[in-house]
Order: structure tokens, then C-alpha cells, then sequence
């Protein structure tokens, strides 16, 4: 088993902080090897970009995202931009209004950022996303992604962070399926 | 609400690298108006547009060479100064800027900064200080008020910084200015009066760094340091104050004292001439 | 909230940090530095966890002053480091080669970015590699070891600080973006776990007596040098000096002086080199390679074993001193030596001058990773 | 005293001018500087976004006249987006 | 006349290097005279001589580290500062002094100088102004007064140079005096009083250097300059004199002003230290 | 009493006085310095004829500045120097690949001494021979050349000049302390019989259009870079740029810009490297020598040819790039390699990679230039 | 007024002691200061020569008990080559 | 023909000087090869110091003296320091009041400082000196040494040095031969 995860969106949309709480409820809280890798530097800034994430149960030599199995697109401009490099057939998780895809693209869609400002905080959209591939994807069971949430935020946003992910998870095991 | 009417072309795009615009500077960065100001005025002033050069440094300050449509060089991290003097000496018939950032300037090229203005040279030299190291991420440097947090000074910054006019003058520059993103006519003329005036100058201007700076203290936006800047800008001829109140503190209601603090007439640094016989 | 020097556990951790936190855990209290991409995170780390510690961190006006900061901590007994790229390390090179001539053990991480000059500061390069051995004037030997992963960024950075203060010397960790930038999970053993040595220190305790700092009798060839305030006043120059320590400007001297600290890294080479070897049963091709790359290097010679070709890897752990003896003793059932390396050619003209042949080289000059698929393709070019 | 004036220096020299707007929608990084520091107020945030998701700045309804070309919004546009003219009814 | 006491040793030559006597700076030189008043100092400071250390850079004056007898290091040109920042922080319990030169704190070490003095690192800094490079043989350098000449000068020198007490007092120093070679008293008390006060100290003195200095400059000796010393220096308590003209000018009779500068109690530099829970 | 730039006759000159005659006598008319043993008589030197000559002198506040600023000066259009030895080519690394990053030519002369460190500051070395080569971050190529006599710190001045212009990049003058503090005779032509190679310049003037400084149309990958001030409005980074000089920072463009500042230095090669031979007809053992050492080498080869021993010297006049083409043509007739460098082996290491087998080395660390004798033992060894 | 006073400082405190005056006279440089800057006059340069060839100090004839120990030759000798004690008749 | 010369004595007496009139002389208007060396540096001062010259009628290829054919010494130091390292029958010029020769050492004597403070300046001793080794030697011809001087020193200078010369020239040729 092998899985390229790509996390994507515009500067701000915490795509870091999701790639990372992935990253460590695979590697620590399951026995996968993980790598995650991120754009940086100032050319950056702005327009789209993205957090990586490979899983595996072997070693992983290579640590890029080379073609994504799963795309996570939090933006228009990042879906333009990356949904070409990941595979045809990858698993493409979108929030639905901020993102109109192909005709041609089979996704998932979400409307993340609306039920993150439902649960008061914009900022948690992220995690509603991570809930929403965690239960999409099946491949990182739910209590490891929230033990991973616990070590990666600040204590005081924790409940936060688990309604947010609850959310996502939610709305992914109840409401998702139609849209494949 | 209507539309503003649509162009393609800004009035002085003649003056800057318009494809490469949008610029890599983040919403509500200072360095773009401190950069109009410059293009502004190197139009308004008498030297023609291909004898002015400008120099930069490293940092986000340092990209402005790369933005003006000028003879332009992006050196390395702190020796745009010595670059710049060597230019302007091996061909006196040029008018060299210098635009880069506090860090740049005041910490690893610290040294240039002060030796530069002892000697006097012509040059007109902007310093874009943000209180951080913007390109790298917001770590702090010689310009970060006491107390002001950065990544590196998670615990708040314990240094005293620099009060750069203060150094400036002491060093011996010719013309000191201090001023923020907020004065752009000030700035504008400062910089153009700098052309003419021969020695070394420096205008410090104080600009927004939402990204490096304001994230780590509470300032949620460039909006929000220009309106700061607004409200406590006070005018040095307007206020007696000691040397050491001119140093910049952010806390409580300081004030920001901003105005021209040397304007003197010491003479530029010029080649030995041998006697001819 | 303050946690413990040594984090012991499990950790998903980027790679910058774990070097930080390798740091902590091999008793470095002590960080000067001036930020620069992609070590950064290495400073604003220490910032943050040396102070938990009772460490100092402080930021340096430059990289001039950050190695001579560190040196001084060194001296007066700390273990100390800084980290920096590129552009950094050309600026410590003056007093890396103090460091060198004075003795004093400490750390320089390089984080190799895409060079040269500002080059791609954000992205990756393996550049820097000759530049450790020869960047500064002069004859002089210093330890480096180049990590492939986060947990070597974390392991790698004890074995410095630990071959450093053995052998009295500067080392270097030549890291890459790659693996400084990469999140990858890291064990932090128990802190009982992990390996100390402590420096050498003087037999006799200061008896007012002109105590001779280099003075080496010792087959190491290290001295052992007091720290500061220990009473011996000693006098330590980056002038040619004799055993007392003192200014001594005779070509004898010179030659003496300048060979032992040569020597004394080339000696003891075969207690610090540390190499790997992957797939070497019965291999004919062997590639070469380090850092970053050496993961595609892997990956490229597993697919190429999978074909049927006999081909090895062998992963230089260290790279000063350089494995002389293992890759010419390796060369005898070689075939074709590949190096796979993110620069133009650096580690391939030290295994060419090893080997005695012409070494095939799969050379980027920086800015992304060296993917497996042009390893592999020199691989099985020599294979046919 | 502070040194910034909301009112630009060279308004009462002048014969109230009248200004055109003009804007370059894909520079803008929706700051909101100019719109803050409009003297006139003529500016708000737009509804509508460029290419990058920013909000650039649009005239408030009913404002359409109320530009004075006293150029702040140019002076202080850190991207080169927005700038003014002197529309017909003004006195140069 | 008759022979003085032949001795073999002199009262403070357990504080100095005496196997390396005599030492090899030129007859008349002042750099010698400064070494022995810090000896004295030493002798008759409350800390014990073995947590005493010496940092000097490269040049003349930095051959000092080598004829103390304490645990001293002679680094490279420019960095002692950075080398002594390292030792005094590793090592709170230690009183490090810089002794160096003009050229080496204040050109090639400048940034270091001024940075220091900003955050006010727990040192004591002894400048040796000889106003030029005597190691190398007698160039200008960033103090040569305006019109002396040096090796690197033969026209003149057309650069100001800096006023030192006046630098280090816009950076933030603690303490800062300027003396010269003839106030031997004055010296060793200023250095004496830097060890225990907390903070940035920094000594200026003025030293002849018959060599690099008075050869080019129409001085015959050292004797000659220390004369000159002691019929121009006049105490700035005694005279009403601006900034400007504490830049020292050795043409015509303008007085060297000498004098405690600044002493002030700003807060040295200390580690962050975490909040501890 | 102002003189001519040309000084046209004999002298009885000190090497560092021929240097900057040298300078002169090529049209530098901009030095910008530090001072430091033993290449301070350069900057004296200059500091007295340059405002001679209406050219300017200016002593800068260390050697980053000087490094920095005669590269302005280069932009300018100036032919700019700077002198300095092994501590100050250390702190000028990171800037002399800034001028190889923006193809600014200028000459930066290093008369060694003995390192690393401070070392012996008046005495003789040739330990910088590998940095100059190595010593900045990432991989690039400069132009060294080594003189063995003041007539050649006459000669070798302008022909570094002539390259760097040239070949838009930063020429090294790898002289030694023997050479700059020896006084001989120096013959200095007529003005008119001194080469002179111009810049490249730009084939069109400047139109308004973006003018694309470096787009490399010509086989010898030398771009043509305008002067400041000429209208062009160029842009110049030390970053990674495209062909308009823009910051571009993709991993194509970074390795088609280094290796193109790689091999314009490689493909030209033939048209940089000197090289002397002594004693060819018949050799069988060669000693590779260079600067000061090449001296004794001479003698030592003189005097192995009068005992019947067929030895033969290769004097190195151009050290990079390294003439790696003559010497491995050469060596299918030589039995054995004998390197002598007052180092303990730089250029020994380069021969022993290109003769692909192992070479043999007279070394001392320096502070004494090595005379005959021991060359002339190391060629009586294999002889026998 | 000069800040330099040629009267030792503490020269008006003292009883007034006698001193003697030591000397190593292979340190001395022949620099002269001590003699110059001596009070009393005390000094003066011998005809004699060290190994290295320079004129150490001597005592003036007649001056042989002029000596007050103020210990300022000590202080301005840039060798450690001079110095003095309380001689016998003085009062410490 | 190879002579390796020696000139040597402390600081300030001018021995590089004495070279430089020498090597030039021999370099510019005879036709000999010349090369001219001398000790650097702060350990250098005070002391014995020395310049050295080579003259050859070949190329000179290692440039430093190995066992001085001549040997002129200005002072005591300097003589005990260089006597031994110079060949046995090496020519010894002294300045007879400075320098006390061993017994055994046959030298030429010349009281040069006393000549020279004779002409009103003890600084042109050193070129006293070379007048003196110029008669005694016969290597090269006085008028090419006093052109060389010509070049060397200030205009103002130049006769008071022409004088030093032709007094130490003069000494030699007449009153010197007894010594031997
Ligand atoms: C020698 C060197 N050291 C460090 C860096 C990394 N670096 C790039 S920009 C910068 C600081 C920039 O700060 P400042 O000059 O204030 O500019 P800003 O980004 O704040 O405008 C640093 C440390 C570098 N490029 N080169
Ligand atoms: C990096 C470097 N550059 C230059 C030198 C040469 N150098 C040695 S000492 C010195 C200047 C010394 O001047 P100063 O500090 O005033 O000391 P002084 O000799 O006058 O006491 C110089 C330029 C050096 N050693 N290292
Ligand atoms: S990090 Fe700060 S200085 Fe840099 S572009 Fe962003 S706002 Fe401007
Ligand atoms: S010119 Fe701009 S700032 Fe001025 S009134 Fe018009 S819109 Fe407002
Ligand atoms: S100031 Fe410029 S960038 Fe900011 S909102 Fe207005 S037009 Fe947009
Ligand atoms: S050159 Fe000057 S500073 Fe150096 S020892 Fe001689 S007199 Fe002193
Ligand atoms: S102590 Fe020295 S200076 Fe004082 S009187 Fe005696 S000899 Fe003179
Ligand atoms: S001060 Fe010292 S060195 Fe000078 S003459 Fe007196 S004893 Fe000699
Ligand atoms: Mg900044
Ligand atoms: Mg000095």
C-alpha cells in the first residue's frame, strides 16, 4: 500500500496543519511509514499551495508526491493547478463552494468552509476536510486522526478542532456517497 | 457601488518591471508604497531615468531592484552599500539608490551602514525597516522593539534596537530622515531631495509587515500598522525629546517620532587627486 | 510550560527540528546564529526549547559573528552549534578555519540549498560539499556527516557533537532542504540511551606552571585543552603556535603544527567515517550517494535489483574524512562506479580520484530532488 | 500634533477638482488601504474577487462624483492598481 | 649617575607572560603602557585573576591575549567581540575583556562593535586608538584623524573619521571613556570600574605608535606623542564642546577631548528564559 | 610628479609593486582593498599611483566590502581589483560568487601565506589553491592563474584582466609571499604592445524593450551585459534568473544557468590555460609544480637532467581551470608524477585524478619556500 | 585646564617617601617616557647599551635619593622593565 | 658567476635600501640577473635584520641565500647571527666600531657609521657601505651603482648619498688592502 495525499489551497487555509495531523496519526498512531513535504519560500506566497503527505507500509524512499491518489482542494486556483498532476482515477475531495470542478472529474465535494462558520471559526475548515477524507478514505481510523489533533493544537482550540473534524467525518459517513 | 474604470497600465509603470507585477509582497506589505515613492521620485527629478541606479540587498525590502525599471542590482544579504559605492565611484555621473531592509542594512550589513556614512558617500540609501526579518519568516533583528515578539524571540524580543537615526548621525551621514509608510508625500520628497544632495543619506521609513511582524503581535493587518503609524507619528520639530526617546517603542503610547534629524553639509567622499605637475 | 531536554518517544517531526532537538539531547545549551532559509527552523526551535532548558540562544548581527560566538562558547567548555546555508557558510569559512587551528570543538549545520550565490533559497542542493572540506584557506580536515532523513538529522547531530569534542575540531552537517524541510517520524531514545563523549580534558589540575594546551602526546594526536577559568591560563592563536600555545612563526613549526591537525582527523578516520551499504551482495555497479539523494539512489537501485542488474548502493554517511580505503577496496569487484548527486560533480571527483578510473556521474545542479529514474537509467546504461 | 493629516496638503489650493478612478483589478491585493485612507470616502471592498480571491476596491454607490483626484489612493497603493485622473468637470 | 637595582623580575610579572619578555612591540610604543594597567586592574579587582580572561583580535594591540598571563585567546581580526559574547555567556561567572585595536574593533570589526554595545553584552572593551593599522605597516583606518597621512594615505586622509565615545553611545553602551597613554590613573580605574559593572564597557585610549603612526605624520617618537598627549587632552567636564567637535583632529590645536562619556545602567543582555511551570 | 599609467622599460621591481603595475598598465583604474600581509604593497602601491592616473583608490572597512564594491565598480564598466591573502579571500567568498552569479568580471589578487588561520602572516604558503576553486557555496568556476616571478605578477595581471573580461567572471590571482615580497627585474612594454580585450557589449543600443542581459546566443556562452547607466535597464540577482536577469526559481533554469557558467569556463578552457613545459624531450618523470615552487622545481629538474635522470618540469601558469586535457596526454609517456606545492596536496590530488593512478608528493605546509633539494630527492626515488 | 597633571596624584598625600628605583634593563626599549615623565627628574638615559642595543635608564648623579616613589615610571613603562619600592628612610 | 650578498644589521639602518641600489644596479645596467629578498614582519623588528641579493650571470631560480659569498654587517647582532649561515671564505664587510669579527674571521673593516656622521647624516651609512663593498668586490661598476642610487632616492637627497657612496668607494680602493 502506497497513497500520495495531496492537501491544497491558498495561503492561510492551515493545508500544513491538516498534511501534519494526517501525517502523525499515520506514523505514530498506526504502523505506516509517513513522509510530508510542503512548498515554501516567498514565490509562495499566495496563489496555490500545498501540503503533501505519502503513506505507506514500506519504507519511502522518494518523499515527493510525484502523482497524487488523493487531492484535497480547498481553493479554484489550487484544483486548476493540481488536479492535472494527480492521478485520473485519484479520490478528489473539494469544498463545494469554493471549488467547481471538471465536468469530466468525479469528486467529493463538501461544503467545508460554510460548516466551519457554522461551528464559529472559518480557521477549523481545514479540519472539517480531514474529517471528511478520513472517513472517505477509510485509510487512518478516526480515534488516531484525533489523538493526532490533540498533539498538534493548541489546547485551548482542541474542542474546537474535534467538532470540526467530527463534522467533516460526519458528513463524509452520512451525506457523501451521492456525489461519486 | 459602481466600477472603478478598468486600465491595464498604471501611470508610472514606465518606471517599474510591470510584467513582473503582481509583485511576490504580501496584502498590506509597506514596501510597495515605499517603492511608488521612489518611483515618483525619480520622475519628478533632474537627473535623467538612465542614470539612476538602484541596489538592493537581500530580504523582502531587496526586491525592490528587481521591481524598478532601472539599471538594477539584487547583490547579496548586506553589502548592497559597498556595491552601490562602487558603482557610484567608478562612475560619479550616476545616481545610485540604495533600497533594502532593516535587517539587510542594520544587521549583517551593519558594518557598510556606518562605515558608508563616515565616509560620506553619495548615495540615497531607503531603508524599509519593518522591526523583522520579513523574507525569512519574522525573526527578529536589530530593529525589533523591546518586547515585540518574533520566531526567533518566541518569549519577546529583550534587546534594546537601534535608533537608526541616532546611529546615522553619529556615523556622520549627511541627511537623516525617519518616516512611516503613512508619510508618502514626506517620503517622496525626502528621496528626491537625497538625489541632489551630495553624501550619504538614509531615510528610514517605517512599513507595515503583516506576514513577519504583525502575525507574531497582534497586528491583524498592514491596514491596521498604517492607521497605528496614522496615530502615533509625532513630528521631532513638534516635541522635545531626549536621544533615547527616539528609539522606537511599540509598547504602550510611545510616541513614533519621525521628521528629518540631520541635514548638514559635510563634504562626500571623493578619490585622492595626486598633484599634478 | 517546559519540557525536558531529551523528548524520548515517538514523534512525527520535520526535519530542521529534529536536528534541534538532536542537539538538545546531546547537551548542546548553547546556539548562536542569523537566520537563513532552509536552516531557519533550526534557530527559531532553539529559540523556543533552549530557554526550557536554562540554554543560551542568541541571534547574531551575521554569520561572521555567530561562528566566532561559537567558538568562544566552546572554549569556555559549552557544546555549542549554529546553523546556516550557503551564503552562511561562505561568510564562517575565516573562522571555521580558527575553529580548525584553535581546536575547539562545535557544530555548523548547513542546510544545503540551490546555489551558488542566493541561488534557490528555498530549494534543495548538494553544493557545499567541497566547500566543507576547502572553503576555508589553507591546509585543514573537518568532520562532516550528511543526513538522509529526519531521525538521521537527529541522530547525525549527536554523532557531530560527539566526534567533534573527541577529535577537537569543528564538524558540519551538510543537510539538504529535502531532508531539513521534510516531516518524517523520529525516535528520541531514552536519555541514558544516548551517547556522550566528553572532551579531553587536562590530567593535572593548573599548578601555576605554564600549562602546554598542545602539547600532544597522546597516539589521537588530540590535545587536551582546559576551558576558560579552569586556572591554567592558557593562550590559545589562530597564529602558528608551539606546544605552549604561544606564537611561533618557524616553516618547522608550520609543517608540524598544520600536519598533526591534518593527521589527526585522517588517522582516526576509520572511528568516524560511517558508511552503508545496500544491496551489495555480489553487485558490479555500484552507486554512490549521500543525503537526499541517496533515498532515490536507493529506490532506483532496488528497481534496478528487481531487473536483474547487480547493482549496490553505498549511502555516504559521512563524507570528511572522505572513505578512501572502503571505496577503493570496494572498487576491486566493481564494475562501474555511478555518484548520484545534487551538484555538478563534487563526491564524483573524490571517487574518481580514488578508484583510478572514470566514474559516471548523475549531476543536477539543485532546485528539486534527483527522482530515481535518472539513477536508474545510468544504471542500466553501464548494464548493457 | 501628528504629522499625518487626513486632508491631503494640496486640497484647498485646489479648485475642487473632479476625479476618475481607475483601477488594475488583477493587481490588487485587496489591502483596503486606499479605501481607508480615500479623504472623500469614495471607496469600499468589492463583492467580486480577481483571480487570486482578492477583494479589490470599488466606488461606494452614490459617490461616483465624489472623487477629488487628490491622488492618496495611488500615493499609498502598494501594488501600482489603482490611480486617478482628472475627469472632465475639473479644473486642471 | 648610577645604575638602578639590576632585577630580574618585575611586581607584575605573575600577571603577565614574562618567558615571552620582551615583547614585540617597538620601542615607544603604548600599547604596553594600556597591558599594564589592566594587569593592575586585575591585580586590584575583586575577582580572582583566574576567572579572568583576555580576548584580543588581530594587529598590535590584539598581540595583548598573548602576554597575559590568564586563559587568553588572540582570534581572528575583528571577531573578538562575536569569540567573547560566546565565553561570557557560556560562562556567566567569568569577566572577559576585549583588548584590541582601532582597526580591528572598529573597521573590520565594526558591526560586531556596534551590536554588541546595542545589546549591551557584560563585556569590558579596550580600544587601542592608534589612529592606524600598525601591524600592517602603518595604514589609515576608520579613526585616522582628517589629513594625516599613512601608507594607504600618501595624499592624506580625506575621511572623517569616527568619534568612538559618540558611536558607542548612540549604539547603547554602558560605559564609555576616551583617555590616552599619559592617563595611565584614569585608565586602569576605568578598567577596574568596567569589570564590575554590568553591561557594555568601552575604553577608549590613545596610544602613540611611533611606527605605523608618527613615522608618516612627522612625530619622531613615542615620547613625542605622549607629550602631545598630555598638552592637548582636556576633560570634557571642562569644556563646553559639541559632538562634532569630540571627533579628534590632530591638525592645528584642537584639544583631544578625554573623559567619562557615558555610564549609564540600561539592562545587559541576558538569555531568554522560559516561563517557567 | 604624476606618471604615466605605463611605467614602458626595466625595473628592479618588488612582485607586489609589478602587480600593480600590472593593474595599471591593463587599464584598472579602480582598487578597492583591505590591508593584510603579504599583499598590502598592492594596495600602498596603488593608493600612491592610481590618483596618478585619475583612477580611484579606496581602502574599504573589510574585505566583504572590497569583494562587494569592486564588483560595483564592474558594473559600472570599470576594471576593478582588490588585493588580499588567505583570511581576506576567505571573507570574500560568498561575493565572489555573487560575481560569478552576475558574470561581472574583476580580479581579485591572493598573495598566500602560511595557513589556515591567521598562520604565519609573513611567510609563504600555497594553501589556497582549492579554495579558490571550492571556497564560495555551490558549484561554480573561476580563472586562477599563478606567477613564479615579479615579471609574471606584471604579466599575469593583465592576462587576468584580459580572461575575466573576457569570460565575464571573477579572475584569481593565486600568487605567494615569495613572489609579492621578491624584487627582479621587470620588463614593461610600450603601451600599445599591451593586449587588451574588451567587455562584450550589447550589439544593439538600448530600445526601451526589456533587454535581455543573459541571453547566451554566442558558442563561447558569454553573455554581453551593458554598463549601468547605459540605458538598458537590466536586471542582475545573485538569485537564480531567467535570460532577462529575472528571478526564476525552477530547478530547469538553475541547472541550465550553472552549468552554462560551468562550461563557459570548461569550453574556453583551452583559450584560458597556460601552461610550461621544461625539459619535455624524453621525460619520464614529471614534476607538476606552480608559482614560487616551480622555481626549485626548475633547478631540481635541471639538475636531475645532468645526472642523466630524464625528468621534465610542467609549470602550471593557469591553475583553473585545471588543464586536466595536457597533463593526461601527457602522462601516456610518463612513468612517474611528481607534484611539488608548498601545501600538503591540492594540485597533487587534481593529478592524481586525472593520471588515474597515484602521484607523488613534495609537500611543507608553508612558511618556507621549498627548495631544490627535496624535489630532487623525490625525482632520485623513482628514478632508481 | 589639562587633564594630565605632571604632580602625581596622590603626591601631595604622602609623607614624603624615598624610593628605589629596580630595573631589567634587557626589557628596556630606550623609549625615554619614564625619564620624561619622572617628577623628580630622577632619570636619565645611560651610555650603556642592553644586548639589544638601547640606552636603559640610569639614575641622575646626585640624584640618587630624589626618588619619591611614585611608582609613575612604573606606570607609563610599556615594558614591565622599571619600577621602584619604599626605600628604607621612607615612610610607607 | 653566482654571488649570494648579504646585507644585514637592526632596523633603521637601511639594509633594504643598500639592497635594492645594489640589485638594481646589477639588474639594470649590467647585464646580470638579480633578485633581492628580505625578512618581513613584527617578529621581525628589532633585532638582526637582513636583505639579501642575489647576482648571477644565468637565471636564478631558487631566490634565497643558502651561504652568503658575501656577507656586510652593521652591527654585532647581525654578525654573530649571519657569520655562521654565510660560507666560510666569504667576503665580511663591518662597520669596525659597531662590529667585534672573531678572531679567526678574516673581514674587511670600514668605521662607515663615523664616515657617515662625518657628512653630517649617520643614516647614509648603509650606502657608505655600499660604496665600500662596490671597490672592494669589483662585481659592478661604480658608475652603475651610483646611476642605481640616482633612482633610489629622494632628489634632495641624492647628493649627500653620492657623497656616502664615493666616501665608502674611495676608503675601499685606498685603504683598505691591509686588512686582508
Ligand atoms: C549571508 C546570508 N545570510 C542570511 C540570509 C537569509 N536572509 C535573507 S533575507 C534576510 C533578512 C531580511 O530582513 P530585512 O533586511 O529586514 O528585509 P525584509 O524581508 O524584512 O524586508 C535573511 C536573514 C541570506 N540570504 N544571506
Ligand atoms: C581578515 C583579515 N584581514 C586583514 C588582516 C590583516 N591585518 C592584521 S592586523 C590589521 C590591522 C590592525 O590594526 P589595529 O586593529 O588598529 O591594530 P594595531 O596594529 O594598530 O594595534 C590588519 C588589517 C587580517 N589579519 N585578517
Ligand atoms: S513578509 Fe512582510 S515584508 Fe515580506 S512581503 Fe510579506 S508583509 Fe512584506
Ligand atoms: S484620488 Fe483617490 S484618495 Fe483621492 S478622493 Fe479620489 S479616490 Fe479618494
Ligand atoms: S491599495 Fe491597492 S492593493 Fe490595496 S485595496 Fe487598494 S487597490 Fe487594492
Ligand atoms: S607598529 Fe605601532 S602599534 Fe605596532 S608595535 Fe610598533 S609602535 Fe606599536
Ligand atoms: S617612582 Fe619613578 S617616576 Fe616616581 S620619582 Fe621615583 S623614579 Fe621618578
Ligand atoms: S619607560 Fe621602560 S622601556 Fe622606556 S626607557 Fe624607561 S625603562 Fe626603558
Ligand atoms: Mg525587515
Ligand atoms: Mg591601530
Amino acid at each position: 500500500m502506497k497513497k500520495e495525499i495531496r492537501i491544497s489551497g491558498f495561503g492561510g487555509q492551515g493545508v500544513a496543519l491538516a498534511a501534519l495531523v494526517l501525517g502523525k496519526a499515520a506514523t505514530l498512531y498506526e504502523d505506516l511509514e509517513g513522509v510530508m513535504t510542503q512548498s515554501y519560500g516567498p514565490e509562495a506566497r499566495g496563489g496555490a499551495s500545498s501540503a503533501d503527505v505519502i503513506l505507506s507500509d514500506a519504507p519511502i524512499a522518494y518523499p515527493f508526491v510525484q502523482q497524487a491518489d488523493v487531492l484535497i482542494a480547498l481553493s479554484q486556483e489550487a484544483y486548476k493547478r493540481y488536479r492535472p498532476l494527480a492521478k485520473k482515477d485519484a479520490l478528489v475531495l473539494i469544498d463545494q463552494d469554493l471549488v467547481q470542478p471538471d465536468n469530466s472529474d468525479s469528486v467529493k465535494a463538501i461544503p467545508a468552509t460554510r460548516l466551519a462558520e457554522g461551528l464559529g471559526r472559518r480557521i477549523v475548515t481545514n479540519i472539517v476536510m480531514l474529517g471528511f477524507w478520513t472517513s472517505s478514505s477509510g485509510l487512518v481510523k478516526r480515534e488516531n486522526m484525533e489523538k493526532a489533533l490533540e498533539d498538534s493544537v493548541k489546547a485551548k482550540t482542541l474542542s474546537l478542532n474535534l467538532k470540526a473534524f467530527s463534522t467533516g467525518f460526519e458528513y463524509g459517513r452520512t451525506r457523501e456517497r451521492p456525489h461519486e | 457601488m459602481s466600477q472603478a474604470i478598468v486600465a491595464e497600465k498604471h501611470p508610472l509603470d514606465d518606471l517599474i518591471r510591470a510584467d513582473r507585477m503582481p509583485h511576490i509582497w504580501c496584502p498590506g506589505c509597506g514596501i510597495g508604497i515605499i517603492m511608488r515613492c521612489y518611483a515618483q521620485a525619480i520622475l519628478d527629478s533632474d537627473m535623467p531615468i538612465d542614470k539612476h541606479i538602484v541596489v538592493s540587498g537581500i530580504g523582502c525590502s531587496g526586491r525592490v531592484a528587481g521591481y524598478m525599471k532601472l539599471d538594477s542590482y539584487h547583490t547579496t544579504h548586506g553589502r548592497a552599500i559597498p556595491f552601490a559605492t562602487g558603482l557610484k565611484l567608478a562612475n560619479p555621473s550616476l545616481t545610485v539608490s540604495v533600497f533594502s531592509g532593516d535587517g539587510d542594512l542594520a544587521a549583517i550589513g551593519g558594518n557598510h551602514l556606518i562605515h558608508a556614512a563616515r565616509r560620506n558617500i553619495d548615495l540615497t540609501v531607503v531603508c524599509i525597516n519593518n522591526f523583522n526579518f520579513g523574507m525569512t519568516g519574522g525573526q527578529v533583528g536589530p530593529t525589533t522593539p523591546q518586547g515585540a515578539f518574533g520566531t526567533t524571540a518566541p518569549y519577546g524580543c529583550q534587546e534594546l534596537p537601534f535608533n537608526l537615526p541616532g546611529l546615522l548621525k553619529a556615523c556622520g551621514a549627511n541627511f537623516v530622515s525617519r518616516w512611516t509608510a503613512v508619510h508618502v508625500r514626506q517620503v517622496r520628497d525626502d528621496i528626491q531631495y537625497a538625489f541632489s544632495k551630495p553624501g550619504f543619506a538614509f531615510i528610514e521609513v517605517l512599513a507595515p509587515c503583516p506576514i513577519g511582524f504583525g502575525k507574531s503581535n497582534g497586528i491583524d493587518d498592514g491596514l491596521e500598522e498604517m492607521e497605528m503609524y496614522r496615530d502615533r507619528s509625532v513630528h521631532i520639530q513638534e516635541a522635545k525629546a531626549s536621544e533615547e526617546e527616539m528609539v522606537i517603542d511599540l509598547r504602550a503610547d510611545h510616541p513614533i517620532y519621525v521628521g528629518r534629524f540631520v541635514d548638514r553639509d559635510r563634504p562626500p567622499f571623493k578619490p585622492a587627486e595626486a598633484l599634478k605637475s | 510550560m517546559t519540557r525536558p531536554a531529551v523528548l524520548t518517544g515517538k514523534h512525527f517531526m520535520h526535519g530542521d527540528h529534529a536536528c534541534a532537538e538532536g542537539a538538545l539531547a546531546a547537551g548542546c545549551r548553547f546556539f548562536a546564529g542569523y537566520p537563513i532559509t532552509p536552516s531557519t527552523e533550526i534557530a527559531e526551535h532553539l529559540a523556543a526549547r533552549l530557554p526550557e532548558v536554562d540554554g543560551v540562544f542568541i541571534q547574531m548581527e551575521d554569520e561572521l559573528a555567530s561562528m566566532a560566538t561559537i567558538l568562544g562558547a566552546s572554549a569556555a567548555g559549552a557544546r555549542s552549534m549554529t546553523a546556516t546555508s550557503g551564503p552562511g557558510l561562505s561568510l564562517m569559512m575565516e573562522n571555521l578555519g580558527l575553529g580548525v587551528m584553535l581546536e575547539l570543538p562545535t557544530l555548523v549545520v548547513d542546510v544545503m540549498r540551490g546555489s551558488p550565490s542566493t541561488g534557490l533559497p528555498t530549494l534543495p542542493g548538494q553544493s557545499d560539499v567541497m566547500q566543507a572540506r576547502w572553503g576555508s584557506h589553507g591546509d585543514f580536515a573537518v568532520i562532516a556527516y550528511s543526513p538522509w532523513s529526519p531521525q538521521e538529522m537527529f541522530d547525525l547531530t549527536i554523532l557531530s557533537f560527539n566526534m567533534a569534542d573527541l577529535y577537537c575540531v569543528p564538524a558540519i552537517l551538510l543537510a539538504d532542504e529535502v531532508v531539513g524541510h521534510m516531516v518524517e517520524k523520529v525516535t528520541i531514545p531514552p536519555e541514558d540511551k544516548i551517547d556522550h563523549i566528553e572532551r579531553k580534558k587536562p590530567s593535572k589540575p593548573a599548578d601555576g606552571s605554564t600549562y602546554k594546551s598542545y602539547l600532544v602526546e597522546d597516539p589521537d594526536l588530540v590535545p587536551a585543552l582546559p576551558f576558560a577559568g579552569e586556572g591554567y591560563h592558557i593562550h590559545l592563536t589562530g597564529l602558528t603556535h608551539d606546544e605552549r600555545g604561544y606564537p611561533d612563526m618557524s616553516a618547522e613549526t608550520h609543517d608540524h603544527l598544520v600536519r598533526r591537525l591534518f593527521e589527526k582527523i585522517q588517522k582516526n578516520a576509520n572511528d568516524i567515517i560511517r558508511v552503508e551499504g545496500y544491496e551489495l551482495e555480489g553487485a558490479r555497479i555500484m552507486v554512490v550517494s549521500y543525503g537526499c539523494t541517496a533515498r532515490s539512489a536507493h529506490s532506483a537501485v532496488l528497481q534496478a535489483r528487481a531487473k536483474g542488474i547487480p547493482a549496490g548502493l553505498l549511502r555516504l554517511v559521512s563524507i570528511w574524512p572522505f572513505p578512501e580505503c572502503i571505496i577503493r577496496d570496494l572498487s576491486k569487484s566493481i564494475d562501474h562506479f555511478i555518484v548520484a548527486e545534487m551538484n555538478l560533480g563534487q563526491v564524483r571527483l573524490e571517487v574518481e580520484r580514488v578508484v583510478h578510473r572514470d566514474v559516471i556521474g548523475v549531476h543536477h545542479a539543485g532546485g528539486a530532488m534527483i527522482p530515481p529514474e535518472p539513477i536508474l537509467a545510468a544504471i542500466e546504461a553501464v548494464a548493457k | 500634533m501628528k504629522v499625518y493629516d487626513r486632508t491631503p496638503l494640496n486640497l484647498d489650493r485646489m479648485v475642487i477638482p473632479h476625479g476618475r478612478v481607475y483601477l488594475i483589478p488583477e493587481r490588487c491585493k485587496g489591502c483596503n488601504i486606499c479605501i481607508r485612507f480615500c479623504p472623500m470616502q469614495v471607496l469600499q471592498e468589492s463583492k467580486g474577487q480577481n483571480a487570486k480571491g482578492y477583494h479589490y476596491p470599488e466606488i461606494v454607490e452614490g459617490k461616483e462624483d465624489a472623487c477629488v483626484h487628490c491622488q492618496f489612493c495611488m500615493i499609498v497603493c502598494p501594488e501600482f492598481a489603482i490611480y486617478t485622473d482628472a475627469g472632465e468637470g475639473s479644473t486642471p
